[in-house]
């Protein structure tokens, strides 16, 4: 265990390593750079003032020797100062990333609770008209553009309705839990329907595969009921692959968040990434895609764990499971 | 039953690892298939390789044609040393070499028609014009038993004992002088392995075949084999005339497997079980990996592993035992 | 919907769809109509019989521009997904076939980028500047160069899931006695791989394929929101959705259409892809 | 046919597939009876309808399969019209069943001790606990060491012959009065084979029970069988006490059978190696109608008769039963 | 089989999906108000709030609220004073001509043509006062020490500040008293009593963190302590700031100037102009703002659509669009073509049907606004058959394919490239490109994101023939970066200046010497209409519109003036009410 953790830590490394250097990279393939946004922003200004500028932010040195020095800060703590929000990165990083993880775990469980639930309940109803029903609306929920769902949903509920508020974050007054709340929910709708049809689906054939099991036969062969069948047989052994598609989906959910952050104006990591790139701010694109990445890994780590634990066979003392 | 061997297996060694990570240091644990194994095969004769499931039988048999490259020693076809042949060598090899397997459906590529799947060989080596190829797959379909109609149907439409017979049309394409058949009639129902097993005999008397035909079924080695290896956890415990091995058996376990035969109408009690099981081959116990198992165990079997050598006045029979019988 | 056609129906409207597109010359002959016809005193106009479905903020033809647009989507959906297969098969077979440290490395490959947030760093491509990548100015600059970019960009991002498969695939078909049995008779890798394992793999290949065309098109739709998907004047679904997002109260229709558009196709892929499993997987034919 | 005195009376079994070409018919009219502590052995081809008729008797087919005709009588009840909850307590307290592989047949995410004790909590409402220390004891009359251990350990960790003792173990834990065994030991290495056949018929001497011993291999069934039924595509073709049927075959197919089948011995010392006796032809196709005989096409004695209509299974001598029109009486 | 809902269902769905969608489009939206409280809309999320470093909207717009200008264009674009008390001038005796040291005296750069004299040789002093209430939030008064600080940063090239030429044309200050001050300037301009980027930092707070100079920009109170009352002195304080999400101001207690209405002010910054209207219409966003709202095809259909609940007030400004052309482009180096190109654009309809009027067209930089615009010049009206003519003359004759060829079978075609996503600027591209076709033009349309269209293409003129974007100038705004000759950016002189288009005419770079230097209002008047003039004759640019900001209120929100210039409304956000 502990040995499974550590290799995996070096993994999560040298992935974050790398994910630096290329991101890096990819930025200075970016046209133009900071200096030219202030230019185009600020007409004002000369090309003197731009060098001077530029030297002053560093960005004349060529771009390894860039990274280099980034890195060695970055080693040391120092992960730079936001250009786009004049602030340390990390000091910006920290309350965005708890804001994007609390919209990503309220997602997560709901989809979880609503995709697991209905692929369960149509795995044990095939051919039902509910079943029927849950695969329409799982498709129709994997195949529409996020940010579509999510223009719909604020028509309907905040416009039309009146009922939610339009935004993801309470700036009145009142920013209590209640109001925090009140505010997420549309939010964690967008995200999590995006997410539950997939899980419904994967839940569902899992199960269905289950049930065709030899040990299923032997568990029936035994006089078990058919609940007993399903929760004790069935749906541990459902869930292992379950388990894994989730875990792949861990990047396709922070996406997901990326977009609902924008539409819902939600202070996010991933709204951060956007706006970093779009603003050429290098230093919090690189941070918040570190992070994002470091996110989606410790979900998967997550994951590793819940798989071992849900499947005895894998031994995490052993490296990585096999799939 | 003279001249060069064809086929000689030199303290053969495969070991597989367990498993492999990019960022792993260090050995994992490894499976010890095959643990320094030796024979040889001669021209016009059939070898059978007996022994229980994860004896080690089948990667002997893969090894032989180098399709694991072997961890240690020598596989020598016909003089050459298989194992030191790069491609181009290691094929023009392979053409004299035929394969059947066990699972006649698995076997076939089901996306080819059968007259393709038994020209490929020709195809591969590039013998022949297609229609020259055609007409050999025609001929072999024949010879096996397949109708001419079907050639150009997919496997899918043929029971196991045609597909096996598609097999066997297919491994002797190229006419080649040893033919290695890994259980390939285990998977058939009763009424049809003696037909496949007949169309083999009579194909190796025709042809001058020489097989290593491997099987757990005693019953089916009994019916085919010239000469037999008996194996247990990776190693030849026995080995001798199919008549010495079948009928005066010197290894214990060799006689613990004949006994365990059920006989036909034998009724109750006929057949005699030995306590245990094979050990896994992760955690082969020292010394004798039967010695467990074994009635007549003593101390020198957990230390020394006993070397396969001939048991005295018993002739021909090798077998690899501290206390033969 | 038991019946065979029954099953391939999704495919049926797609195609449909498909034809549609393609018959816009035709459509646009027909009536008359010049889809990048800017008609200032046409804005916003109603259905009408010279315009079935009204016009757009510019007043061109709505049906023209879903149909033009209709083909940039579905082009850049088969076109990326094939190119997403097209990598992902050949890093599938290698990484099953040859296995050991070479399959150790593209599977954690596969794995590491199936991770990553993927959105963000498609942003950042997106976004990348050609002519630093030393792409000639003729092709980084020319009107067609967001087309290309959507393409390779999207491509890159759906190859995981096929490589995944193939290689399980390659895998197990690795394992096969007709793959050992073509190795034995000396078959090299090349011919082992493409005659004995890909043709045995392809349905999955297929299947997966299908799905991605649908993910492509939604990709597609997304990098546009983010105002990096392709560009005007040509238009596709995706950027037609997101201009028509500003005047969702005052011309509702301009964003419902291609949405739905979006919605009907990816649905359909996923659908189609779906049966497509169903009927090719041996376990479920019977049913 | 019927019997007084029967713990199982089969009477007519019909199980019927539907499928794209056609109803399937896997089991087309069997009929049989097992008395308490007798084993009857049950022989054939693969897809002959052996598994299917004892699948069919515990309520376990898998759909689209279902009884279109017949009864099976068990303990004064007629299974195949019992409602399923009754069939379900049944099942697994007075019926039990073992399948071919050990390894596909334990839950592999459920400990060992849970699953053979699992019987237990369900029918006799054990807490699971206790069910767990029964199954340890359980383990321990199968004949596997350590069984405190191994009740904590899962199926992957046990060696196949373990597997199977467990699956046994987990059969036997409410003492049922009928065991059904589909090819228990087809998966398993011959001297565990051997293991297994012993610790079955142990076991059956022991508690008195009643066994169903599914197999396609003749000389195993040889090795419990009290009577033996020899089934060929969906029906049974002959059906004798065990030392009768090997003495005097009366079928054509239960002959062909019994000298096709190579075994050991069978070649004469010495001699080089020579061709078997076979029969032609390939196992029947369940899915394509036919009249007459099933074996007509493969049969060397087949007559035109043979192809007109079905034999029926009728006495040859004393308990002897052959469905042959050729065959001697 | 299973039975999965058929493909029709999608469709069917999709159906229903429209009918929905257009049901929803005829329901009327809710709207609440709050009293206290005001919530603003804006697309944009201020980088800093230090008024130095780095100008840009969103900053001044916020910042305009806590904070003031010593001098700004009102809303009738006059100067007037609002931290000080009264401008220097002249006459009032405190602004002063002196005569120029030796070496501070720059040669004139172009050789005069008989015009008028430029000046070159004189400098001006200028005398200011502080309002005397002004206080910090804190409670420190704001003094000259606070003068002589921001003096101090904004010269100091290691500072960050972005924009150091107001500071550096200071040479010397003198401080008078607490509140009083004089500087002398080295460039003698007609508008040199506007120092409205002379913006005051607090000396008492920044001063300690301005004593490593390269690090100021990282330990500016504004960012780090952002919320300090004594960061702020205007009628609101900066309370909260949430980056990316929003901005608080509450009421500062030691404003001295009329009390503001609301308690509290939000800005809201919502990037996705979609989802900032539905804030808006759902109650969540009380006012988008004009400045950094709505593109403006989306105000005019909220417009429509919305008009009787919300005032949508365009304000036409000094925001100019046009399409620049590269002279240098062998082509357009001919002004026949130029002129066709006017000819041929119906920029009339494009103002009317685009944009309902309320973006009138342009015929010259000069904002019809501004005092110093004039009618007296070339106009073209939309004349597809005098654009032929002028094509043909230009040996441009109409090809098979509709496209001009000339005689040596190269095809009459441009690129127009822009910035993308900007919504306004690709529909007109679209509009142009269908016109000019129809005369025998081909147009490839190419866009670019606007810190590469003008970070690179734009500045170092490597657009091939057309350019579209916008200036953006305050009132009599002189246009030497522009038009001057000396300011073509090349790279020799590392491409400085805006002068894009490579317009080279003596005559205008004189008239703009001219201009800077005139003090005599009707002198000038009568040179800014030759340059006017010229510029419509030679038309290095293709002017197009001025732009109109589209500010959307609530009905129960008054006060609100937009200006047309780019000082913020917020400038007097005191006089914003409850109706």
């Amino acid at each position: 265990m502990t040995r499974f953790a550590v290799t995996r830590a070096i993994e999560g490394l040298i992935v974050l390593l790398l994910m630096s250097f290329v991101v890096y990279g990819l930025i200075g393939l970016m046209p133009g750079d900071p200096i030219d946004l202030m230019i185009a922003s600020n007409p004002k200004l000369t090309t003197a003032d731009g060098q001077r500028l530029r030297a002053l932010y560093g960005l004349d040195r060529p771009i390894l020797e860039r990274y280099l020095n980034w890195l060695t800060a970055a080693v040391q703590g120092d992960f730079g100062y936001s250009r786009a929000f004049a602030r340390p990165v990390l000091e910006l990083v920290g309350p965005r990333l708890v804001n994007t993880l609390v919209l990503l775990i309220t997602a997560l469980a709901v989809a979880l609770i609503v995709g697991l639930g209905a692929g369960l309940y149509a795995a044990l109803h095939p051919r039902s008209w509910i079943d029927d029903l849950i695969g329409y609306l799982s498709f129709i929920s994997i195949s529409t553009p996020t940010f579509w769902l999510a223009l719909l949903l604020i028509m309907l509920f905040a416009v039309v309705l009146g009922v939610l508020p339009a935004s993801g974050m309470p700036v009145g007054a009142d920013t209590g839990l209640a109001e925090r709340l009140r505010h997420l929910i549309l939010p964690v709708a967008t995200l999590s329907l995006a997410s539950a049809g997939g899980y419904t689906r994967y839940m569902r054939a899992a199960m269905i595969e289950t049930l065709g099991q030899d040990f299923i036969r032997t568990a029936r062969s035994k006089g078990a009921s058919e609940m007993r069948i399903v929760l004790r047989h069935g749906l541990r052994n459902a869930l292992i692959p379950v388990i894994t598609v989730i875990a792949l989906d861990f990047g396709a959910l922070f996406s997901g968040a990326l977009i609902t952050e924008t539409m819902f104006a939600y202070p996010g990591m991933g709204k951060a990434i956007y706006d970093a790139i779009m603003a050429n701010d290098f230093n919090l694109a690189l941070v918040t895609l570190l992070f994002a990445t470091l996110t989606t890994l410790a979900g998967n780590f997550a994951a590793d764990l819940g798989y071992a634990w849900l499947d005895p066979r894998i031994s995490l003392a052993a490296g990585r499971a096999g799939t | 039953m003279n001249g060069a061997p064809l086929l000689s297996v030199e303290g053969l060694v495969k070991h597989f690892p367990v498993q492999r990570s990019l960022f792993r240091l260090g050995r994992g644990t490894v499976v010890r298939a095959v643990d320094g194994v030796s024979f040889e095969l001669r021209a016009g004769e059939t070898l059978a390789l007996v022994g229980e499931t994860g004896c080690g039988k089948t990667t002997v048999a893969r090894a032989a044609a180098m399709l694991h490259r072997p961890t240690a020693g020598r596989v020598r076809f016909r003089g050459q040393d298989m194992t030191r042949l790069r491609r181009r060598g290691l094929k023009a090899a392979r053409r004299h070499i035929g394969l059947i397997f066990q699972d006649p459906l698995s076997s076939l590529n089901p996306r080819l028609s059968v007259a393709r799947i038994i020209a490929e060989p020709l195809v591969i080596h590039g013998i022949g014009s297609s229609r020259d190829r055609r007409e050999r797959a025609l001929e072999l379909a024949a010879a096996v038993g397949i109708a001419i109609g079907d050639l150009d149907r997919h496997p899918h439409a043929f029971s196991g004992g045609q597909c096996q017979r598609i097999a066997i049309a297919r491994a002797l394409a190229c006419d080649p002088a040893l033919v290695i058949a890994d259980e390939p009639v285990s998977s058939l129902d009763a009424s049809i392995q003696s037909q496949v097993l007949n169309l083999m005999i009579d194909m190796k008397e025709r042809r001058g075949l020489s097989y290593l035909f491997i099987t757990h079924d005693i019953g089916v080695a009994d019916a085919i084999a010239d000469r037999v290896a008996v194996m247990y956890a990776g190693r030849i415990v026995e080995f001798g005339g199919r008549d010495e091995v079948f009928h005066h058996p010197v290894h214990p376990y060799t006689r613990a497997l004949l006994d365990a035969v059920p006989q036909l109408g034998g009724g109750r009690g006929t057949a005699v079980s030995e306590p245990g099981e094979p050990p896994s081959a992760t955690s082969l116990p020292s010394g004798c990996p039967y010695h467990p198992r074994c009635p007549k165990a003593q101390a020198l079997c957990k230390e020394a592993i006993p070397e396969l050598t001939s048991p005295g006045a018993k002739g021909a029979t090798l077998a690899a035992c501290h206390f033969p019988d | 919907m038991r019946s065979r056609a029954g099953r391939l129906l999704p495919g049926g409207v797609l195609v449909l769809l498909a034809a549609l597109a393609l018959c816009a010359p035709i459509y646009e002959a027909a009536w008359g109509i010049d889809p990048n016809g800017v008609d200032l005193s046409q804005r916003y106009g109603q259905p009408s019989f010279t315009h079935p479905l009204g016009t757009d903020e510019l007043g061109r033809d709505l049906v023209a521009r879903l149909l033009r647009g209709g083909r940039v989507s579905l082009s850049v959906g088969l076109v990326a997904a094939l190119m997403a297969t097209a990598i992902g098969t050949v890093i599938g077979l290698l990484a099953g076939y040859f296995g050991g440290k070479l399959d150790a490395f593209l599977m954690r490959l596969t794995d590491s980028v199936i991770a990553l947030p993927l959105l963000p760093l498609l942003i950042v491509l997106a976004a990348v500047d050609l002519t630093k990548l030393g792409v000639p100015a003729a092709i980084a600059q020319s009107e067609d160069v967001s087309l290309y970019r959507i393409v390779i960009i999207t491509g890159l991002a759906s190859w995981t899931t096929v490589a995944r498969l193939v290689r399980g695939e390659t895998l197990a078909l690795r394992e096969r006695e007709f793959v050992l049995a073509a190795i034995g008779q000396g078959a090299g890798s090349l011919r082992v791989m493409f005659v004995h394992i890909f043709p045995n793999a392809l349905t999955p290949i297929i299947v997966a394929a299908t799905l991605s065309v649908g993910n492509v098109i939604l990709f597609e739709s997304v990098l546009s929101f983010l105002g990096l998907g392709i560009q005007p004047p040509i238009a596709s679904w995706g950027n037609m959705l997101t201009h028509a997002q500003e005047t969702i109260w005052s011309a509702p229709a301009l964003a419902i259409y291609p949405g739905v558009l979006i919605l009907i196709v990816v649905a359909n892929c996923n659908l189609l892809g779906d049966r497509l499993r169903d009927s090719l997987d041996p376990r479920s034919a019977g049913r | 046919m019927t019997s007084v005195g029967m713990l199982l009376e089969v009477q007519g079994l019909e199980v019927t597939f539907p499928t794209t070409r056609g109803l399937l018919k896997a089991v087309d009219g069997v009929s049989y009876s097992i008395a308490a502590g007798q084993t009857l052995g049950v022989v054939g081809e693969s897809g002959c309808g052996k598994s299917v008729a004892a699948l069919a008797i515990l309520g376990l087919l898998p759909p689209p399969g279902a009884v279109t005709a017949g009864q099976v009588l068990f303990a004064g009840a007629d299974l195949v019209r019992l409602d399923p909850g009754a069939l379900r307590r049944l099942r697994g307290d007075r019926l039990a069943m073992i399948f071919q592989d050990p390894l596909a047949a334990l839950n592999p995410v459920v400990p060992i001790g849970d699953q053979v004790g699992e019987t237990l909590v369900i029918h006799h409402q054990v807490a699971p606990s206790l069910a767990r220390k029964e199954a340890a004891a359980l383990l321990r009359r199968v004949g596997i060491s350590d069984p405190d251990r191994r009740i904590a350990e899962y199926p992957h960790q046990l060696s196949g012959g373990m597997r199977q003792r467990a699956v046994i173990a987990m059969a036997l834990a409410c003492r049922p009065a009928l065991l059904f065994a589909d090819e228990p030991t087809t998966a398993l290495d011959v001297t565990v084979q051997a293991q297994i056949l012993d610790l079955l018929d142990g076991l059956r001497a022991d508690t008195g029970m009643a066994m169903q011993f599914i197999s396609h291999n003749l000389a195993v069934v040889s090795r419990l069988a009290d009577e033996v039924v020899v089934m060929y595509a969906g029906r049974i073709v002959e059906k004798a006490p065990t030392n009768e049927l090997f003495r005097h075959p009366a079928h054509p197919y239960t002959q062909a059978l019994i000298d096709t089948v190579p075994v050991k011995g069978r070649r004469p010392r010495g001699s080089p190696p020579m061709k078997l006796p076979s029969i032609p032809g390939q196992v029947a196709d369940m899915r394509t109608v036919r009249t007459g005989c099933g074996f007509a096409a493969r049969c060397p004695q087949a007559a035109y008769d043979c192809r007109a209509a079905e034999p029926p299974l009728r006495e040859s001598g004393k308990n002897h039963w052959v469905a042959c029109f050729r065959a001697a009486t | 089989m299973r039975r999965f809902p058929a493909p029709t269902a999608f469709v069917a769905t999709g159906i229903i999906l429209v009918v929905v969608g257009l049901l929803l489009g005829q329901t009327q939206p809710r709207l609440s108000k709050s009293q206290d409280q005001l919530v603003i809309g804006m697309s944009q999320f201020p980088a800093t709030m230090n008024p130095n470093i780095e100008a840009m909207a969103a900053k001044s717009f916020v910042l305009d609220m806590a904070h003031r200008p010593f001098t700004a264009f009102d809303t009738k674009w006059q100067l007037i004073c609002m931290l000080c008390v009264e401008l220097p001038t002249v006459e009032n005796g405190l602004a002063k001509l002196v005569d120029l040291p030796a070496d501070q005296i720059q040669a004139p750069k172009t050789a005069g043509t008989g015009v008028c004299t430029p000046v070159h040789d004189k400098g001006i002093t200028l005398t200011y006062t502080i309002q005397p209430q002004a206080t910090w939030g804190d409670g420190t008064p704001v003094t000259t020490d606070d003068v002589l600080f921001t003096w101090q940063v904004g010269r100091d090239e290691r500072s960050g500040v972005s924009d150091l030429e107001p500071y550096r044309r200071i040479t010397k200050i003198e401080v008078k008293d607490r509140k009083t001050f004089t500087m002398h300037v080295n460039k003698l301009t007609f508008d040199y009593a506007g120092i409205n980027d002379f913006l005051l930092l607090p000396a008492h707070i920044e001063r300690a963190n301005f004593a490593e100079p390269t690090e100021y920009k990282r330990r500016t109170a504004y960012d780090t302590d952002p919320t300090n009352p004594g960061l702020y002195f205007g009628p609101y304080r900066v309370t909260q700031v949430v980056p990316g999400s929003h901005i608080a101001l509450e009421q500062n207690p030691t404003w001295w100037g009329a009390k503001p209405h609301f308690k509290r002010i939000v800005v809201r910054v919502i990037e996705n102009t979609a989802a900032l209207e539905a804030n808006l219409l759902s109650g969540s966003v009380d006012y988008v703002a004009g400045e950094l709202g709505f593109q403006f095809d989306e105000a005019l259909a909220f417009q429509k659509r919305f008009g009787s609940r919300f005032d949508v007030i365009f304000k036409p400004g000094l925001v100019y669009e046009h399409i620049d052309l590269n002279l240098d482009n062998p082509i357009l180096a001919d002004k026949r073509v130029r002129q066709a190109l006017l000819f041929g654009a119906d920029r009339e309809a494009i103002s009317q049907q685009l944009f309902e009027g309320k973006q009138p067209v342009a015929h010259s930089f000069v904002s019809p606004l501004d005092w110093v615009a004039t009618t007296d010049i070339p106009r073209y009206s939309h004349d597809p058959a005098k654009a032929a003519a002028l094509l043909d003359a230009a040996g441009w004759k109409m090809g098979p394919d509709g496209i001009r060829m000339n005689a040596a079978g190269e095809r009459l075609g441009f690129e127009l490239m822009t910035t993308a996503g900007n919504r306004t600027r690709e529909l007109v591209e679209q509009v142009l490109q269908s016109q000019w076709r129809r005369i025998g033009i081909d147009i490839i349309i190419k866009n670019e994101p606007a810190r590469v269209f003008f970070g690179q293409t734009v500045r170092e003129r490597k657009f091939s023939a057309m350019a579209m974007f916008a200036w953006i100038s305050s009132p009599e705004n002189v246009p030497r970066s522009t038009l001057h000759s000396s300011e073509i950016p090349t790279a020799a002189n590392n491409f400085a200046g805006q002068n894009n288009t490579g317009f080279k005419n003596a005559l205008a770079d004189e008239l703009i010497d001219c201009i800077e230097v005139e003090f005599n209002r009707e002198k000038r008047r009568a040179l800014w209409q030759r340059i006017q003039a010229l510029y419509a004759e030679e038309l290095p640019v293709v002017p197009l519109y001025y732009r109109a900001d589209p500010f959307v209120f609530p009905k129960w929100l008054t006060g609100v003036e937009p200006t047309g210039h780019q000082y913020s409304t917020t400038l007097w956000i005191e006089n914003w009410k409850v109706r």
